[in-house]
């Protein structure tokens, strides 16, 4: 097992909403891997598909109206898509996990923690009774959850946010996912909070070498935690790279635009960069670039045909008629 | 948890309080009962004489005063029909009411939540529609056409079930399907809806992530959220099968406490009509508080707060 | 662009059958002079019980047969419907008005108010809403009139609990405070910000409610503390036919029928009313009567 | 720097009743939401006000809006106690003191024209006739970025962005001089926020607002305040010109939240300071510093005295009995 092995490749994924108002291309052909404890950033604003594409890759897209339409979710050579619902159990908790974005809303708030940890136990290992319970114990423990003799029996109203998520984080090494998602982990959370699960996280990476797919809109997470980060926007990657290239070298006006709208500590300007323009309205996108309306260096071409995928550098791939220029 | 059932059992008062009141004002309202006690050619003298052995020359609020008073020392006034305590005559014929309601009250549950739940994991399914279009029907049908067409097949054309009074299982099941039909509807649609909300929620889908077979996520996870909203919709309806089985009793000749209502009404047997509102009443409020209790097993929330 | 296309896209699942019956109802109930074939109360004794035209012995004179006083079925369900409509129209009208307002002030207010007008609707909820409505007719005498206040003054809190729920849901958005914010008045902000949105779900389950009403009144007429012969009413006409149910079933049967379609025409448009205007709001508030 | 004081909050407590203990005590169990914040908004200036989820901030500014009564303290509007306006008064500070929140899908009302909404306040207050005021509309659509047509359309119609210009454009409609701006670009995308940020500076150029700039997000508000408050439960910790506490923050509070914030650069190694454990339970307080449970610095005496705010070197106060025993 080498350190560069792709443990997951997804090829041409396409998952479209049919609702009735029109068809929603939620993710519209993404193509990426992931390898073997790699910590893969996927960032983008609401509605960008981020989210979306975590769910195709759990086989997890709200139904009816969501569906994969098209492309391959390859899971050691396992194509995830082909997959039944049934068959899809034995991936789920065992090989993936997903934190999700609301620590919140994502615990069940009638059973305890306990309860629901050991359900992610049991899952692995057949215990019982009381070697049940020292091992959900252990699991808080791992979590840094503290007096969590008691906490066990605890019911998720009683726990804060933080430790709610770290509640999350304990069911994900219950599991011991090779791929772990987490949708927006702290973006719910307080800013030292955010910092205790990120460093939390780190840890579970280090610890497990869990491959580790982030997904956020915050670029300075990002930029803390991830190897190797993808850009979306409306549905498509528009760059990746690694995340040096990506904050340093990037050709893409959206990552371009997206890097220098952020206020920066401690470098004090009058105004902020923009971009300008409202986000897309994705049940309305034209053949060519959706960034075409809000992009200062767009061309004719851009709102006629998309952009091809180009390598611009050693892993670094785009997908923009004019990035030389850029 | 105490806090919040001292709450609730003070609240709970309270509304008996209140159902008092209501039911004396409406005593009040209908008139001198001197007029139906005393034969019409009764002379202004008698009737004082009998307004003042019966109280009703004091102040309204002591009237109302010494009417609780009685009430709490169990006199609810005599029957002017049986001229016996209305009391006894209400509860001769509770037990019969109860046995019609608790019959519907399971029948409608066993039926509806299993539909309930099936439509709700397979929304738009043949399943689905079947079951929703009874359910829709079952709250279009108003009881006692129910009631009569029931007879009408089963105990007049195909001659299968008696169609009157009380006594054994066959007595039981028209009057039951009757009062039962419009719950049955009403719970499975609204065990669908619920359903279908929790089932789109956060943590179930943190349950599918943990890898768990669907019935578990359905019946353990999902159930027992839903079952929150589904019990308080239930413990409503009982409100409305108390009602309900005023009609079917009506209908099937069911000797029950409905029965001996409308008859009371139509006597101007108002002991007996204040009587039955008050003991329906009151269970009523018993039975939501015990569903109550019911709660704070089923959602830790409340406990603590 | 965007939603008025959303909005066409549920127009077009309205349900075509309940928007027919409703409609079919309003006329008949309006132009029952002109459309029955004959006089709801006139007695043809000769022509007593006659069955319905598909059955022998029955005439096409009398489609839905008579009964036992010769009356034409079909013409007092025609005229019957009439009843239905006005009860179910202006109880409604009633208990919505009374009920939203409490629900605004219970909800808007909260504290002490609300806990009041709660335990008013507790107390509403406990008491078996039909004998209470029977008592009241019965004090009152059973006419047109006081049985569509009954109805209204008993049916209240439906409605004031749904738009308390509502309002408590609306209080929380941010326009609520920026309006206070810009100094409007309590009654500016219940009447421009809060009760327009109470508004669809008050529709929706006045609609429900109509059908609920009709089944009420012809509860009310079928224990014979409704609208007093001989005026034709559906609840009546199923007391009366009870009595033949053995030997001339058509009495009870086709006024319960007539019912029954209305209500299933209210509940179906009810039901396509709520998802169009309401979506939140789910099958919550049928059960409460 | 400072200039002309426009509004004085002082000792302002605010505590929340959580319900009676028992059926039968009296006694009420009190969240202490705000517990003696004292700071001073300047004319043309931004008072930023930061702090994490429950520490206050937010209550701060509704009580300024007087959507709260208060518990103890005063708030003093050019000179006056707020609380005590009545009539005329309470209008014309209605009029003078305006909000923008952080909800832009709940901050305006689905089933009330863009027009009309922002009409609103200057109908309420009789400003105006009929004609005028659609005109003003119109203008201050064109002020916040938007076109005069929009006016006739419904908020369905509007991206979260948009809708928190249309806000902005309420909140100038009246001409007012203070405007809260809690959380204004908390729920907008990364590329809206610059936008909304950036129009909220020119505007308060233009008109010469005074912002009271309500946010978690220490890298806006260093960005756009003139003075910062940093609350941790219910208090201000430290307080200072934004420079100021920006390049020497003194509180260990302050220092851990600046650590926290992630820099979006990965080549800017951070050691964050990471804190133990949540923000504590306002309740369990009744002696002792309120941060000492998760302070790296804490000695026995801050488990027994309560430091005061306190100003170390001239404009910066600090709260923390540490650094004012270094200074």
């Amino acid at each position: 097992m080498s350190a560069n092995e792709k443990i997951l490749e997804v090829r041409n994924l396409k998952t479209y909403f049919f609702t009735n108002v029109g068809v929603v291309k939620a993710v519209d052909g993404g193509t990426f891997h992931l390898k073997k404890g790699q910590a893969l950033g996927i960032v983008g604003e609401s509605g960008s598909g981020k989210s979306v594409t975590s769910l195709s890759i759990l086989r997890l897209v709200p139904k009816p109206a969501g569906r994969i339409v098209e492309g391959e979710i390859l899971y050691r050579g396992e194509d995830l898509v082909k997959k039944s619902q049934k068959e899809m159990r034995e991936y789920r908790g065992n090989r993936l996990f997903m934190i999700s974005q609301d620590p919140m809303t994502s615990l069940n708030p009638v059973f305890t923690i306990g309860n629901q940890i050991g359900e992610a136990i049991r899952k692995r290992q057949k215990l019982n009774g009381n070697d049940l319970k020292e091992k959900i114990i252990e699991m808080l423990k791992l979590v840094h959850i503290r007096a969590s003799e008691t906490r066990v029996h605890a019911y998720p109203h009683q726990f804060s946010g933080g430790m709610k998520q770290r509640a999350m984080i304990s069911m994900a090494l219950a599991c011991q996912p090779e791929i772990l998602i987490a949708d927006e982990p702290t973006t719910a959370l307080d800013v030292t909070i955010q910092a205790q699960i990120l460093k939390l996280m780190m840890e579970v990476r280090e610890q497990y070498q869990t491959s580790i797919i982030l997904i956020t809109h915050d670029l300075g997470v990002i930029a803390r935690f991830c190897d190797y980060v993808l850009v979306m926007y409306a549905g498509k990657i528009v760059e990746r790279a690694d995340v040096k290239t990506l904050f340093k070298g990037n050709r893409h006006p959206y990552t371009r635009g997206l890097i220098n709208s952020l206020p920066h500590l401690g470098k004090k300007q009058r105004r902020l960069e923009t971009i300008k323009g409202q986000p897309p309205d994705l049940l309305n996108l034209t053949g060519g670039c959706p960034f075409e309306p809000r992009c200062d260096y767009s061309v004719e071409r851009c709102s006629v045909e998309y952009p091809p995928v180009e390598s611009a550098g050693k892993g670094h791939l785009l997908s923009c008629w004019r990035w030389r220029e850029i | 948890m105490q806090r919040y059932l001292i709450k609730r059992s003070f609240q709970s008062l309270i509304v008996i309080l209140g159902i008092t009141v209501i039911v004396f004002m409406i005593l009040h309202l209908t008139g001198d009962p001197t007029d139906l006690l005393l034969p019409p050619e009764a002379g202004p003298e008698e009737r004082e004489l009998l307004r003042h052995e019966l109280g009703l020359d004091k102040p309204i609020y002591v009237q109302y005063l010494e009417y609780i008073k009685n009430i709490c020392h169990g006199d609810f006034g005599q029957s002017f029909r049986y001229q016996t305590p209305a009391f006894s005559v209400v509860m001769g014929a509770l037990p019969a009411t109860i046995e019609l309601t608790m019959a519907a009250m399971i029948l409608s549950i066993v039926v509806a939540l299993p539909i309930g739940i099936i439509s709700a994991i397979r929304p738009r399914s043949y399943y689905d529609t079947l079951g929703m279009t009874f359910a829709l029907l079952g709250q279009s049908i108003p009881v006692y056409w129910a009631g009569l067409m029931l007879i009408l097949l089963f105990a007049v054309t195909l001659g299968w079930l008696p169609s009157t009074g009380r006594g054994g299982i066959k007595h039981l099941i028209l009057p039951a399907v009757t009062l039962g039909m419009f719950s049955t509807a009403a719970i499975a649609r609204f065990t669908r809806s619920s359903m279908i909300d929790v089932l789109d929620a956060d943590y179930i889908r943190t349950a599918r992530i943990k890898g768990l077979s669907e019935h578990i996520v359905v019946l353990k996870h999902a159930f027992k959220n839903a079952s929150i909203p589904v019990l308080t919709m239930t413990s409503l309806q009982f409100g409305r099968m108390l009602s309900g089985a005023v009609i079917t009793e009506t209908i099937f000749s069911w000797p029950g406490v409905g029965r001996i209502a409308v008859q009371a009404i139509y006597n101007r047997d108002f002991p007996v009509v204040q009587t039955v509102v008050l003991v329906a009443s009151v269970i009523f409020v018993g039975i939501n508080f015990m569903v109550d209790i019911i709660y704070t097993y089923l959602d830790p929330r409340i406990k603590y707060t | 662009m965007a939603k008025s296309s959303k909005l066409w896209a549920q127009i077009k699942q309205a349900p075509v059958g309940g928007l027919t019956i409703l409609f079919l109802f309003i006329v008949v109930a309006l132009f029952a002079k002109f459309i029955a074939p004959h006089s709801p109360i006139d007695q043809d004794i000769t022509h007593a019980l006659s069955p319905p035209f598909f059955l022998e012995g029955g005439t096409w004179n009398y489609l839905l047969g008579t009964d036992e006083l010769g009356r034409d079925i079909l013409s007092r369900i025609i005229f019957g419907a009439r009843i239905s409509l006005v009860v179910g129209f202006i109880a409604v009208a009633i208990s919505g008005s009374i009920g939203v307002w409490f629900g605004l002030i219970s909800g808007y207010f909260g504290g002490k108010v609300d806990s009041v007008i709660m335990r008013l609707v507790d107390i509403q909820l406990s008491m078996p809403y039909i004998l209470i409505a029977l008592a009241l007719i019965g004090a009152l005498g059973p006419s047109l009139r006081n049985i569509i206040i009954v109805i209204g003054i008993t049916s209240w809190v439906t409605y004031a609990r749904v738009a308390r729920g509502d309002v408590l849901g609306i209080k929380e958005n941010e326009f609520v405070d920026l309006a206070k914010i810009a100094g409007c008045s309590t009654y500016r902000i219940l009447v421009r910000h809060i009760f327009p949105g109470v508004v669809n779900s008050q529709i929706v389950l006045g609609t429900l409610m109509f059908g609920r009403v009709i089944i009420f009144e012809a509860a009310l007429s079928f224990l014979g503390l409704g609208v007093q012969p001989p005026t034709p009413s559906w609840g009546t006409m199923l007391a009366d036919g009870r009595q033949y149910l053995t030997y001339a079933w058509w009495l009870a049967t086709f006024p319960g029928f007539a019912i029954m379609l209305v209500v299933l025409g209210t509940n179906l448009v009810g039901d396509w009313l709520r998802d169009m205007l309401d979506p939140k709001q789910r099958a919550a508030v049928r059960g409460k009567r | 720097m400072k200039g002309e004081s426009i509004l004085k909050v002082n000792n302002l407590k605010k505590y929340f009743s959580m319900g009676k203990e028992g059926i039968f005590s009296g006694k009420a169990r009190m969240v202490k939401a705000v517990d003696g914040v004292d700071f001073s908004l300047y004319k043309g200036q931004t008072f930023g006000l930061v702090g994490e989820s429950g520490c206050g901030k937010s209550t701060t500014g509704r009580c300024i809006l007087k959507l709260y009564g208060i518990t103890n303290g005063e708030i003093l509007f050019q000179g006056k106690n707020i609380h005590s306006f009545e009539g005329k008064e309470r209008m014309q500070y209605r009029r003078e003191v305006q909000a923008v929140f952080q909800d832009p899908y709940g901050s305006l009302n689905p089933r009330m024209r863009i027009g009309e909404f922002i009409e609103e306040p200057m109908l309420v207050h009789g400003t105006f006739n009929s004609r005028d005021r659609k005109k003003r509309v119109a203008k201050l659509l064109g002020v916040v970025g938007l076109s005069s047509d929009h006016a006739s359309r419904y908020p369905h119609e509007f991206s979260g962005g948009q809708r928190q210009r249309i806000c902005i454009a309420r909140a100038l409609s009246l001409n007012p001089k203070l405007v809260i701006l809690d959380e204004p670009v908390s729920a907008l995308d990364v590329s809206i926020r610059a936008q909304i940020l950036n129009l909220l500076m020119d505007l308060q150029e233009e008109f010469g607002l005074t912002y009271l700039f309500i946010s978690h997000d220490l890298s806006v508000v260093e960005h756009i305040s003139d003075f910062v408050a940093v609350m941790y439960l219910a208090k201000i910790v430290e307080m200072a010109p934004c420079d100021m506490i920006f390049k020497n923050p003194l509180h260990p509070y302050t220092n851990a939240l600046l650590s926290a914030i992630l820099v979006p650069d990965p080549e800017l190694a951070q050691d964050a300071i990471i804190l133990e454990g949540d923000a504590a339970d306002p309740r369990g307080l009744e002696k002792g510093c309120r941060f000492r449970d998760r302070c790296f610095n804490a000695t026995d005496e801050c488990m027994e005295k309560e430091p005061e705010l306190i100003e170390v070197e001239p404009n910066h106060k600090v709260a923390c009995l540490r650094v004012a025993q270094k200074k």
